[in-house]
């Protein structure tokens, strides 16, 4: 029955993140993109929140609360409204260790999972884009075939969060088809794999603060049931939704953060006489800033809770990831013209904003939900 | 805990509206925008009917004694509201019920009022009601209302012209049903908004006139009525809330709260059009061999694909705001913000899908044989009625900033 | 050398049409609109102004100016300013005569101009268009083969303006090329062709006093010298190009219109106190217009001047035409949103402006420059 | 007659240009973006050793013995203007040569103003000059201006703070050149718009300090300068334009004039900006395989292909304004009008046509490897200076309106 209201433990999260977001991250946004760094220190009590080791059963070492991509959603958008690239850093272990828990075999949860329940910050990442013009997630051109009982995966990825810290990695590969089609599978590799190799630090217009990497896979052999979820096309589906909808949390979080720093400008700024959020032209931008965010929001949230009842969600997480893209892009562009001169400058955090929206129409894999 | 799926109920409800949009509005939908002024008496007839024997539409009964449990109306409401418009927004306008005026009834009225007006909404033949806001002179201030209530003992005396009153004819002319008008007057106009009243005049009142329907672009099948009022006496007891004057302007947002309930109603009479539009579209590019391709890369799309996802996006996305909306209320919360975003999303979104697919089908779209142009034409209005785009993005403004409408306006 | 300004001979003919549209046109054109015709006094009254006789050669009868695009693409515009429909009724022999004049071999022109150079509206015609969703002039279904000495028309077409009254109709159909594909070849049907039939009046949501009408052509011969420039693509295109450039500038002329209307009623009308124009949100919409008005029309010149030099301008043409298309809906939906619940009804001319603009992204060929 | 063919001159002008910006500003245009605060002197001899040798480029010497003829300067200069800014927008505006400044000097100065300043853009070493406006509290809005002139015997006295002087470093600083600053101030705040008249102030003048450059989104080769003036003297006739204060805001409008002849070239190097964006993905997408597909019918489009095409016709709209307003200021005709659409149109384009070019080439379309997301940020300033989107439509709309600055604000 129709509900728009978190539950309690929701909220709970909720207001704990926004904490963090508010008074840890925030005031290292400007710095960490300008340094290119996340400090360690933030880093450390980010991952004393428990956002990753929530989700891991109790006999892995974690929490073992059930995984919920709408919980994931909420988290997302309230860390990436403090900061996208350092939201990415500190979730990008999720980025392993959902996938793990939804569809690894006990063995390679015993295996990979409790290194995720430590006391200090452990990095691990997956491999999703590859550094072409027409890159699609739903036909990877990165190769994974069978080879007795192993698998062999090559090709060439791009975006790889923390590539060069990550001891293990969820690679998006093309498994054939008989029909000279591929369906897309993901597979876990570790570093040090032979033929793996972990290229240097990728340079983008926004991100700064997260290491992202190219990663070069010449026949990587990984074991079988490295193979998550094998010929599972449906779970497969399912791990680009969740894709979409942690992608599209954060969206949201960069848009509410761009409305929220525009409309307490323009409450502020006094022109001709006035607070500038006095004229039609500026407070018309902030309103539809203001529905849109919500509009996001509503449409990611929606597909976050078809993933939680294990319906198919492609659909709705496919377009709300598409919709939040394109949102976030207007509403960053339309804060900083709100900003005008000043949000052209460094001195405000508008223009990070706007560099950062601007990935999402093309970034794929970088944030799970 | 969040859910966006329909009680079991409202689904059936649903369901049971999108069967009889599909059989009884959509095969005269044509006819009656063509036949401009004529009623569809037939179809009103049965709508009575049905809201009285099954409770299912926006007409059913609404006086306290509805058969639908009260903590979900709202929604059961907009869901109503998006099948009937899906099956025609001009006939869904003409339905019999409680409408824009019952609203307010239900909204402010008293116990009182409530049984003298309400329930006429259970009489055997249909009853309409309406709602007169808008003045030649005024447009979308309603603060700046000239029609004037001047108490005269036992009467409030009503004088002044109100336009674009959706049912004002059905409501207003005694011939036609034994409706009301609830009518917007100042009864000091030196106090400005605080002085702005409703009044509820009935049927067939001496003093009340329809001067005239409107010729429109679209929504033909409903009437859009001018009403004179001259020396047009109510009793003191029609007043909708208390007679005073307050010092603020408590009592115009006491009026204006009726469009927290309204605008999401009219949000979701837009969204019913838009689907009608998607789905005709989502059909015919079905039996081309065209594909909506959901999850593949963007180097991918067609145009025409990309436009679709974009269409069907943008109507989900004012159907969830809209519902939202419509459920905020059911929980008692205020609305008053959520109902402009669902308004002014929905208006603007109906305007440009419909518009769309009206290019997309090529020439066969711009044909009067299809009511792909009809339904474009009806969209429009979803824009401009129950507040403009630009009122609701005010209104949206006010409440983020936390301006008065004079900080910003 | 670059030049903004009109000719004076230009802006002779410019000034008489402006007049012609203001005086005769407008006052007609609610009234054309519900009635579904246009007045025959003013037909003639429009005829007598010599747009259509101008360029047919002296020796056909004419007045022998040099065909210009340009010219036409003005005419077009002011025409359209006063009403849609009625300037396509008044410029539907154009789509004859102009190909004739630019295509047609000498014996043709002589048979067929001087019917246009009497006293007396004479009725043309083209049949471009085809009832079908994915209709595209570029590869027309419409299909066109030789047999022997004569060509074989037979396909089924819809928008043809005037379609009962015209003796001679310019249709568009595909000559195969050795590939299976096809390319568009103008050619001149008769209507009394037996296999040609004229269907009934259509019916549209805008264009309601521009009589149109399907045509179904069932193997109709034709001479050969029926068929316009046969095998020169290069004048085919041309011709798609005239076509897109007339109407480019018919969207300019509706576009033109309803910022006009808008703009006036904008500065009558009150609310809150002021004109409602003084509100920023009416007057940058109103900047807007003015300002896209501007940007349409210099691109539909631009594509003229380019034909009137006789360069390739296929490029232009098509792109000021989808351009102009997308512009004047936008146009004529917020000159609609300014007058609100007054635009929506038929007192007032703006609800027909949005009904006619709409149909220029899907129409061709109903106007040529 | 119309005409929308460039002369041979400008043409061949326009094609020396390009392979400047090809082969001497794109290979440095990285670097200069990475390397903020730090000035790309090789480049700035060369154009200055070219524009004086040559008379191409915008810093060419205009001191009335301008090799170009006069009749079509303006044009000359956009032409001139989108092709550097094709190179590279931020290495555009470094470029020396009288700018802004100058263009106030030559627009409104006494011929002694002229001989005085303009001719210092022959001398040997590069020389700047700049605009000095917008101060910390005034935004847009630049009657409201605070900075003081007040005459002293035989000198005006400024104080005051300006933010956002392009080049002001370079102009301002005598270390970097002998330049000179156009400094706005208020002879009579209470005259308001009236009192506010334009000082020309020389490099090094004591009391004017370049206190800081910004660090900025784009256009990082460019200085963007904060100057603030302590009892800063200038001589009398230093002073452009009349130091009476007239009833009317007539010499406001003189001073806001010198913006119909720099819109365009704000314009011009906006059109560039994008057109660079839209030839690599031409590029790319040829190399790719992807046709463009003029003529097709819309339902064949790829969804590619139409936001190329939109891309280049919007880009193409705003070419053609902004030559319009150039040509009509050759012309001497009035421009304010269409100056402020070819700068509205222009700078709302190219934030757009480089925010797509980023998207379109995927994951290499967001990375600093190309220079297509150095485009979209430095795009971004076209938006903003010379007067927001927001301030040019207003400007269009009091124009198209007949109002007032005080009937519209």
């Amino acid at each position: 029955m129709i509900n728009f209201e978190l539950d309690e433990e929701q909220k709970l999260i909720r207001e704990t993140v926004i904490g963090f977001a508010r008074d840890e991250i925030r005031p290292y946004a400007r710095e960490a993109d300008e340094k290119g760094a996340v400090p360690a220190s933030l880093l450390q009590r980010g991952w004393e929140l428990g956002l990753v080791q929530g989700i891991i059963p109790e006999e892995y070492g974690g929490s073992g609360s059930e995984h919920s991509a709408l919980t994931g959603a909420v988290i997302a958008e309230e860390l990436a409204y403090g900061d996208l690239a350092i939201a990415m850093h500190l979730l990008a272990p999720r980025l392993l260790t959902v996938p793990l828990v939804e569809f690894a075999s006990s063995a390679l949860k015993r295996s990979l999972l409790p290194a995720f329940c430590g006391d200090v910050f452990e990095a691990g990442t997956a491999a999703v884009m590859e550094p072409r013009f027409d890159f699609d997630s739903s036909a990877p051109a990165t190769v994974l075939r069978r080879d007795g009982d192993e698998y062999v995966v090559s090709g060439a990825k791009c975006y790889v969060p923390l590539g060069s810290q990550a001891k293990h990695i969820v690679v998006l590969a093309g498994l054939a088809n008989g029909d000279g089609t591929v369906h897309p599978q993901a597979v876990v590799v570790a570093r040090d794999t032979p033929g793996l190799r972990v290229g240097g630090r990728e340079k983008s217009m926004g991100l700064k603060a997260l290491e992202t990497t190219s990663l070069e896979l010449d026949a990587c052999r990984v074991p079988r049931d490295h193979v998550l979820a094998a010929g599972d096309e449906r779970a497969m589906r399912r791990l680009a939704d969740l894709w979409h909808v942690g992608l599209g949390a954060m969206a949201v979080g960069v848009a509410r953060a761009a409305y929220d720093y525009a409309r307490e400008y323009a409450k502020e700024r006094r022109a001709f006489g006035q607070a500038i959020a006095q004229k039609q032209a500026i407070a018309f931008m902030l309103a539809e800033m203001a529905m849109e965010v919500d509009a996001m929001r509503l449409l990611v949230w929606e597909a976050a809770w078809k993933l939680d009842r294990h319906e198919d969600a492609t659909r709705e997480a496919y377009l709300s990831k598409r919709y939040a893209s394109d949102m976030v892009l207007r509403i960053a562009d339309n804060a900083l013209q709100v900003l005008g001169g000043h949000g052209y400058i460094r001195d405000h955090l508008v223009e990070l904003f706007l560099r950062n929206a601007r990935g999402f129409a093309t970034l794929e894999g970088l944030a799970i939900a | 805990m969040i859910d966006f799926e329909l009680s079991p109920e409202i689904a059936a409800m649903r369901d049971q509206l999108h069967m009889l949009a599909e059989h009884a509005m959509r095969p005269i939908a044509r006819e009656y925008d063509e036949r401009e002024h004529e009623k569809p008496w037939d179809f009103i007839n049965m709508m009575w009917q049905l809201s009285k024997s099954s409770g299912i539409g926006p007409g059913a009964a609404k006086d306290g004694k509805d058969k639908a449990p009260e903590r979900d109306r709202n929604l059961r409401t907009v869901v109503a509201v998006e099948e009937l418009s899906w099956g025609d927004a001009g006939l869904y306008l003409s339905i019999p019920g409680p409408g824009l005026g019952g609203a307010a009834v239900m909204a402010v009225g008293t116990p009182d009022q409530k049984q003298r007006f309400l329930s006429r909404f259970k009489d055997d033949k249909p009853v309409w009601s309406a709602m007169a806001i808008t003045e030649p002179g005024a447009g979308s201030d309603s603060a700046a209302i000239q029609t004037t209530a001047v108490r005269d003992g036992d009467h409030w005396v009503l004088n002044g012209t109100k336009i674009f009153c959706t049912s004002g004819l059905m409501a207003g002319d005694a011939t036609k049903s034994n409706g009301f008008v609830v009518v917007w007057a100042t009864i000091d106009r030196s106090a400005g908004r605080a002085g702005i009243k409703s009044f509820i005049v009935d049927a067939g009142t001496p003093g009340m006139t329809v001067a005239k329907c409107e010729d429109k672009l679209g929504i033909r099948a409903s009437d859009t009525a001018t009403l004179i009022f001259e020396d047009c006496r109510v009793p003191l007891d029609n007043i909708l809330g208390s007679p005073e004057v307050p010092k603020t302007s408590e009592g115009f947002k006491g009026v204006m709260a009726t469009f927290d309930a309204t605008r999401p109603i009219v949000a979701a009479s837009a969204i019913g059009v838009g689907r009608a539009a998607l789905d005709f579209v989502r059909d015919e590019l079905k039996k081309q061999g065209v594909e909506i391709r959901y999850g593949v890369g963007p180097r991918k799309l067609t145009a025409i694909e990309r436009d679709f996802m974009d269409m069907e996006t943008q109507l989900q996305a004012a159907r969830l705001l809209t519902w939202r909306a419509a459920w905020m209320m059911d929980q008692g919360q205020k609305n008053n913000l959520e109902a402009s975003m669902a308004k002014a999303k929905a208006g603007l979104v109906v305007t440009q899908v419909t518009q769309k697919a009206v290019e997309m089908l090529g020439p066969l779209g711009y044909s009067r044989e299809l009511l792909l142009e009809k339904w474009m034409r009806d969209a429009k209005i979803n824009d401009i009625f129950e507040g403009t785009q630009q009122i609701n993005m005010m209104i949206i403004a006010r409440r983020i900033l936390g301006y008065s409408s004079k900080e910003l306006s």
